[in-house]
């Protein structure tokens, strides 16, 4: 892994904690990357603020480091104008699930072929460990004051109601489950959730080894893939009842390949735009006019 | 001539159609129009009104008293009365004749209440017929005409559609007062209807009958319609017919836009909408040679988000919003300060703060817009003061945008929005997409040495950007020398735009050169300024209009050598401080303390313009203005 | 009705057009607030931006029409900051699912004693009928160019992945049930939504009486409340079945009297909160300091 | 007697604790500190640093070059070697003497850039002992004390807590050299380790043993240690010893706060967490009298709302929030001007544009946070210069809000935010909450006649708000006239706020009143020109300091009145433009060319206006100054 990886580093040294699960999350997505043979100059990683946010420096393609919580918006032009790239999102747990929640929801609407890659570390790791969207209520991890009084979001339930046709758990110190799930994510052509549990040693201590032993357990005699509407109400039941379960599902949880992404919804109303996209329809034509008729393009304002 | 008129009515009850027929057909009578449209933030029912000014000379303000007032209710009737010149004539239905002013449901309470003293004052009755009587009687011919028959019984229109075609007969009769021909307004109704023949010829129907039945009672009654009109007005070549929205949308599709984001909002959407409704370019042949794409953002976070998206991407991209958009854009517009992205933001003043008054007139926001979002990066703030300039200005914003790699916003007002005006075809200008990286070996991005890096689009080279502080290749630096290299490289670009821009992008003087006096205006106030040259000059004044468009960069030299040589100098705009008279104390250090402001709502007019300047000569200062309704 | 919700009127005048579905909500509220017999002065409504929130300026209670998406967070704040005010909240399905969307989703996480309504009307009503985010995939309302490239919210489902605990919809025109679900969902002591499918005549011609005829039905045998966890699972998942259904349920989904409102998390960590909620501790003493011992509070601090 | 000296190590690895050990142990020795805390937006890893400034003047500021650098690794020592003045000490840890000073992976890419060349230029070798021993050679004290066997053979430590005694070992070590006795040490430790007794056990161990070894060593090399911290400084009084962010917790406490909302962000959400800390509000007999509630929100957009929803219902309500954060608020701030509402927003700058620089301070959110938002409404923006200050304005913000029914913008910045300094208990300041509403009848909340309306609280009478323009009720109108006097209504406050506010909140002169030369300056860097003074003035010039304070509304008049009795003027900020520059040309049309700034993230220190000044002297106008790592 770590040989066949190496030239996925931009030499920038990833200043996470010692034992942070980013580290897992760094050394899978380099691996990845690698199986996948990704074209570099191709491949954007779109991350927020946070630890997790720091990602697209230490790896070897491009890199738009964005705002708090706003990365899928970015990413999400990024796609539309040169679909011809591939992207993906990081963004920690406070960010695409706290105050970037209403850009993730939206995504889901679209289903644009972009993979959410969400650090879920129960903290605000950058912040120095407030309470994230996904810590459990009346958990009180060591950073925290007093217990938190807020109940978690599940991502996967919420990406599920927002429509992602891509859904997925994975935990950030199997490097081969979540590379794969990565490697399928990104694959997927739609919106996609990858959860990455991932452990934050400096401010969360309830999310250990331990707790991962006892709290999580990976998808057996699954089938993620949807073919019909049936089948689609069938999936969405038995997800609602793995996610109620006592520990976590870790594994794809659903890929549903039915419904259109959003480069063809698109097309289905710019009829140029199956053919032409914005990236390909260039306007370099330096000290040049664009040879753009006016009557027959704005006749409507003629008088 | 000079022609003013108001037609009112109910929002959302056919006011709006009845003022596009208005000014399409003057328009297609060869005249310059100049369309105002007022109207509530609500969908239906409350009180609007286009307020149309038509002339054989190029226009770009209102003017008061009007001529005419059509009136599709009795609101209007009861808003609008004393507008009307004397001498001049109103036209509503005669159905209307028994409605009470003072007990309309949709009116204002404060207005409701000024009304009620005003009828009381001037000892006029309760009805709309008592109205009219007091109006013959202040010499205003009022025209009471039976629509609803001559709709019902001459063009032979069945109840549902004779409502619906109440605006067209008011359209008409107002016209053919004006001495608009019948086959004018025919053809532009045609046009209107474009995409509705059936619509097309009830409406032609409405018109003549209503033509007829007009005439025949005018004679009856023997008043002398005054047909100021003439109908051989030479058009020079040919006009188009814009609102502002129209106009951006025009300059940004002729400039190479490729991705427009959006999140609705008034004044602004609209824009989009024109966009989206000519996304096909086409060249001579009627090829399409390309079709930018038009995308609902879920809020005006993701709109800046995703178009700076685009534009890291290499297309030209661009978003539009007024006021509370603006004010949540505020982050991602630092993020491509501090990114270096060239993207557009078109920024339509409204009435503030907060949701303030939404659909109406400001020019409130060009402090915010220079100094918006926190920590210090260059950007381009250009202020349009007429629709062809808005329309022109908008590739030159994509233009700048891509020159001096930052965001630029194009600072528009309601005023310029919604206004609608003949303006002359533009000239397609060039596309300029600033420096690109041809080079092969290790990209950076902010490659030091020049203010402006070679760009590459995502997807030609390995590349990073930060919000953070970051070195050449986009890295986060907190390096002191880093960051004191990169600032400086950011902020330095505001010298090279300035030495680099046209004057005529940072001010325009309108009139004479050897001004003695001089009024400081900018957006659509600029056209009622302009407007009102002629006559103060006529009474022997020597006043001249600088308008001021670059806002940032501010052009603080030229500025200062125009107004060194002005003797007295006045401000003029639609707001409550004088913030452009403040920006230019700020980059000038001069005094201007001659100020004309109005923060109603609705726009500075040209008799408002006259009127001021008197004052000011008299000796006032602060002028706050309260005309229109 | 009309009779005795009368003093419920402001005498503003409801700028709504002819037929909205506004005006079923209007009377409907009235007829709540009448038979709960509220008092004037505790009860607030807040609203966001659109022709759905203009609500407040006709109903003679107090109102605070704020901003475009943010009615939730300030009436999260009268709420907390005054827990003796009853709080609920209008807005449209753009304002609450688009833009708000994620104080919406923060809200199922405290799970404050708030009731919020959405007036669901397809389209962005104020702005002139641009789809909002419940507008179905590929339809096309007379307002639009185009039909819509998004997929649909679903508020219920959105509301349950969030934690709400009370979900509930009915319909503009059914003045009976609409209140029957207003009055249960104010009285509800935590956080609720009430979906209102409300025909906007003016722009979408898709929601009609006749599809309200043919696209809805109402639950009946259904009971929404939840005693344990077993039953919430069930719960859930049956919801999530009535939901896929080709007939979008109208009636009360959800009931759940377990979780804590947040105002009960509050007193969980803050003690004094329980008897003397911010509103009660008066700081009135006007030109004098409050008694505050220095040293017996900020100790810490001292040298 | 005046010490500053520098401890830095990896951030998370001691070095925060190092520092506090530090300025605890020398306030307690009755001395004034003052301690500028540097780091990384890193949680572990990256370099980070105190510098601490001790003497028996109040001091406002940090000074180059240190007497002493304590270092606990590596990057430490190639990082501040060039800050210490000859003659002074550096220790450090024997084990990094064979460290490599250009491989150290968590530098800068620049930094270790211009390391090597600094190496190289002085011909020093690669290891840390290499640059001891050059560093001795120029006249430099250096002691690599063998901490590791000393904390494990005489204090009895196993290996993990030896790594984690490092920095008490360090920083004892420092401080001894300097002259604080053992038993101060201890009792520091004691007071920091509070709540952990094992821990103050081993700590106080590790100190004493430390103590002993580093005395022996000290004599064994014949190195005459300063000692110049004398045992006997009287302390007049109780002092406080705080960050900054810990005043204002205090003053919102003490002024009333009953909810504060936040999102977290540095260096703003430390304040949160004081309050949480400290919200049982205590009265003389222990009884709690107050509980101001902390929520964290889900952004900075719910934050601001919820303050202001807090405040409707009548409570003093408050949120605190950096740059990016602010950015997020400004719609909702609009709002709250449009609707009178009386909130507080605690505004720390750090470097920006955008992410910036996160940890770092910055003065350049001056002009953005009087212009933020659409349109235009009332607002107050206040900046506190100290420690002081900053808890005593926290009070009047909360006064002036709810006295002028406004929101109100506390400024301050990431100096004032992280450093630590003793100050004097507050006065116990007066609490105002402005007019009441006492009536009975319709309450009408916008009541004109006078530019604050009665208030009442939701919950007390029924009544109405919104952002759009509204009636004396609050109900929405989009009549002219009501616009007009309403618009008027809230834009008046701003005469009756500089009217009625005293001198003092408006500009404060620090020094002699008979001043040739005036430095102005606003925020923390006001402490580095107070500092400066003396020494500028024992050259023989007759320098002061004028520091503003209400940025908005603008006090130009009393600004102006400074400005005129001075020769020289020059404005000292930590921005690129000279904002409070810009500020006052603007407001008091004075030409202020003599700027000296900076915007590297690091704050202005004391020498750094000592030796501006002389450069300004000799005829330098802009001065950007690059002190501190
Ligand atoms: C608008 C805005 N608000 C707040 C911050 C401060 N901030 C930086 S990182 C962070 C939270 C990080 O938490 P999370 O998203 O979970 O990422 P993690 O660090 O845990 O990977 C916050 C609030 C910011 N940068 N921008
Ligand atoms: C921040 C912001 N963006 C945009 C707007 C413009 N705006 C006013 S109403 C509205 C949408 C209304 O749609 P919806 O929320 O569904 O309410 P409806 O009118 O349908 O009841 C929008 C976008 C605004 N007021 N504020
Ligand atoms: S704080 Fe937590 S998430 Fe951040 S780098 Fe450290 S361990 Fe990782
Ligand atoms: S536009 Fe639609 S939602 Fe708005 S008032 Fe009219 S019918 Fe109702
Ligand atoms: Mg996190
Ligand atoms: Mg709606």
């Amino acid at each position: 892994m770590s040989e066949t990886s190496t030239d996925w580093n931009t030499g920038v040294w990833p200043d996470w904690c010692p034992g942070c699960g980013n580290f897992g999350i760094f050394t899978a997505l380099k691996g990845a990357l690698s199986e996948l043979g990704i074209d570099r100059k191709k491949f954007v990683i779109v991350s927020g603020i946070g630890c997790s946010g720091k990602i697209p420096h230490f790896v070897n393609v491009s890199g738009v480091h964005t705002l708090h919580g706003r990365a899928i918006p970015f990413a999400t032009g990024i796609k539309t104008a040169n679909p011809e790239l591939k992207v993906i999102v990081h963004g920690g747990d406070g960010d695409l699930l706290g105050i970037g929640m209403g850009h993730l929801v939206a995504m889901g609407r679209r289903n644009p072929d972009i993979l959410v890659v969400v650090h879920n570390n129960g903290v605000y790791g950058l912040t120095k460990g407030q309470a994230s969207p996904t810590l459990q209520l009346g958990n009180k991890t060591k950073s925290l004051a007093f217990p938190n009084i807020n109940s978690a979001i599940n991502p996967i339930l919420i990406g599920m109601a927002s429509g992602y046709t891509f859904l997925a758990r994975s935990y950030a110190y199997n490097i081969e489950h979540l590379k794969g799930c990565l490697k399928q994510g990104i694959s997927h052509n739609g919106a996609g959730i990858l959860e990455v549990i991932q452990p934050c040693p400096t401010w969360n201590n309830i999310v250990t080894m331990d707790w991962i032993e006892k709290n999580t357990y990976y998808l057996e005699n699954w089938d993620p893939n949807v073919k019909d509407d049936e089948e689609a109400l069938e999936k969405a039941n038995a997800i609602v009842a793995l996610e109620h379960g006592k520990k976590k599902p870790l594994g794809i949880l659903l890929e549903d390949g039915r419904k259109e992404p959003f480069g063809k919804r698109i097309a289905s109303v710019y009829k140029y735009y199956a053919t032409n996209t914005p990236a390909m329809q260039r306007v370099d034509d330096r000290g040049a006019a664009l040879p753009v008729d006016l009557e027959k393009t704005f006749e409507r304002f003629f008088v | 001539m000079d022609l003013n008129f108001i037609v009112g009515g109910p929002q959302g009850g056919g006011v709006e159609t009845a003022g596009l027929l208005a000014v399409r057909a003057l328009s297609m009578q060869g005249l310059e129009v100049f369309a105002d449209r007022e109207y509530h933030s609500n969908i239906k029912g409350k009180h609007s009104y286009s307020h149309i000014r038509a002339s054989d000379r190029p226009v770009g303000s209102i003017k008061y008293p009007v001529d005419f007032l059509g009136a599709l209710d009795a609101e209007t009737m009861a808003t609008h009365f004393h507008e009307v010149r004397k001498g001049g004539i109103v036209v509503h239905d005669a159905a209307i004749k028994k409605r009470v002013l003072t007990k309309i449901p949709s009116m204002d309470v404060r207005r409701a209440e000024r009304l009620r003293e005003s009828l009381k004052a001037n000892g006029i009755g309760n009805s709309v017929g008592e109205l009219d009587d007091w109006l013959e009687r202040q010499g205003i011919t009022v025209m009471a005409v039976p629509f609803g028959e001559i709709i019902s019984e001459r063009a032979g229109l069945s109840p549902p559609m004779i409502e619906r075609a109440m605006n067209t007969a008011l359209t008409s009769a107002l016209l053919l007062s004006a001495g608009v021909p019948i086959n004018t307004l025919v053809a532009a109704i045609n046009v209107l209807f474009r995409d509705k023949r059936e619509a097309a010829q009830l409406n032609a129907a409405v018109a003549k009958s209503v033509g007829e039945e007009f005439e025949r009672i005018a004679v009856a009654r023997e008043i002398r319609l005054p047909r100021i009109i003439n109908t051989n007005y030479k058009k020079e070549g040919r006009k188009m017919l814009v609102a502002g929205n129209d106009a951006v949308a025009i300059g940004k599709l002729l400039g190479g836009l490729r991705l427009q984001t959006y999140y609705p909002i008034t004044p602004a959407a609209d824009e989009s909408f024109t966009i989206e409704q000519h996304s096909e370019l086409r060249n001579g042949l009627g090829e399409t040679i390309g079709s930018p794409l038009v995308i609902q953002a879920e809020d005006e976070i993701a709109a800046i988000c995703m178009a700076i998206g685009g534009a890291l991407a290499g297309v030209r991209a661009a978003t539009c919003t007024s006021g509370p958009g603006f004010s949540l854009m505020v982050e991602g517009i630092g993020w491509a300060g501090n990114n270096e992205v060239p993207v557009v933001v078109t920024y339509y003043q409204r009435g503030g703060p907060s949701t303030g008054l939404p659909t109406r007139h400001s020019q409130s926001d060009l402090l915010f817009s220079i100094s918006s979002g926190h920590g210090e990066f260059a950007r381009i703030v250009l202020a349009s003061g007429s629709h062809f300039e808005a329309l022109n200005d908008a590739i030159k914003c994509m233009n700048f945008a891509e020159r001096y790699q930052l965001p630029v916003i194009h600072l528009l007002d309601k005023g310029i929005a919604n206004c609608m005006t003949t303006i002359a075809p533009p000239f397609l200008n060039e596309i300029d997409r600033g420096d690109r990286f041809r080079g092969d070996g290790i990209y950076k991005r902010f490659l030091r040495g020049e203010a402006v890096s070679p760009r590459a689009y995502l997807g030609e080279e390995v590349m990073w950007y930060t919000g953070d502080e970051h070195d050449e290749i986009g890295h986060i630096s907190e390096d002191p020398f880093v960051r004191r290299e990169m600032y400086e490289k950011r902020m330095e670009k505001r010298e090279k735009i300035l030495s680099e821009t046209k004057e005529e992008d940072k001010a325009v003087l309108i009139g004479e050169p050897d001004y003695k006096d001089l009024i400081i205006t900018w957006g659509i106030t600029t056209g009622a300024a302009a407007d009102a040259l002629t006559e103060l000059n006529s009474f022997g004044h020597r006043v001249s209009v600088l308008q001021v468009r670059m806002m940032e960069p501010f052009p603080n030299e030229l500025v200062e050598s125009y107004l060194s040589e002005a003797e007295e100098v006045i401000c003029a705009e639609a707001n409550y401080l004088g913030q452009l008279a403040e920006l230019i104390e700020w980059n000038c250090g001069i005094r201007l303390e001659k100020r004309v402001l109005k923060y109603t709502g609705r726009m500075i007019t040209q008799d408002e313009i006259v009127s001021s300047f008197n004052r000011v000569k008299n000796g006032e200062r602060r002028i706050t203005l309260g005309g229109g309704e």
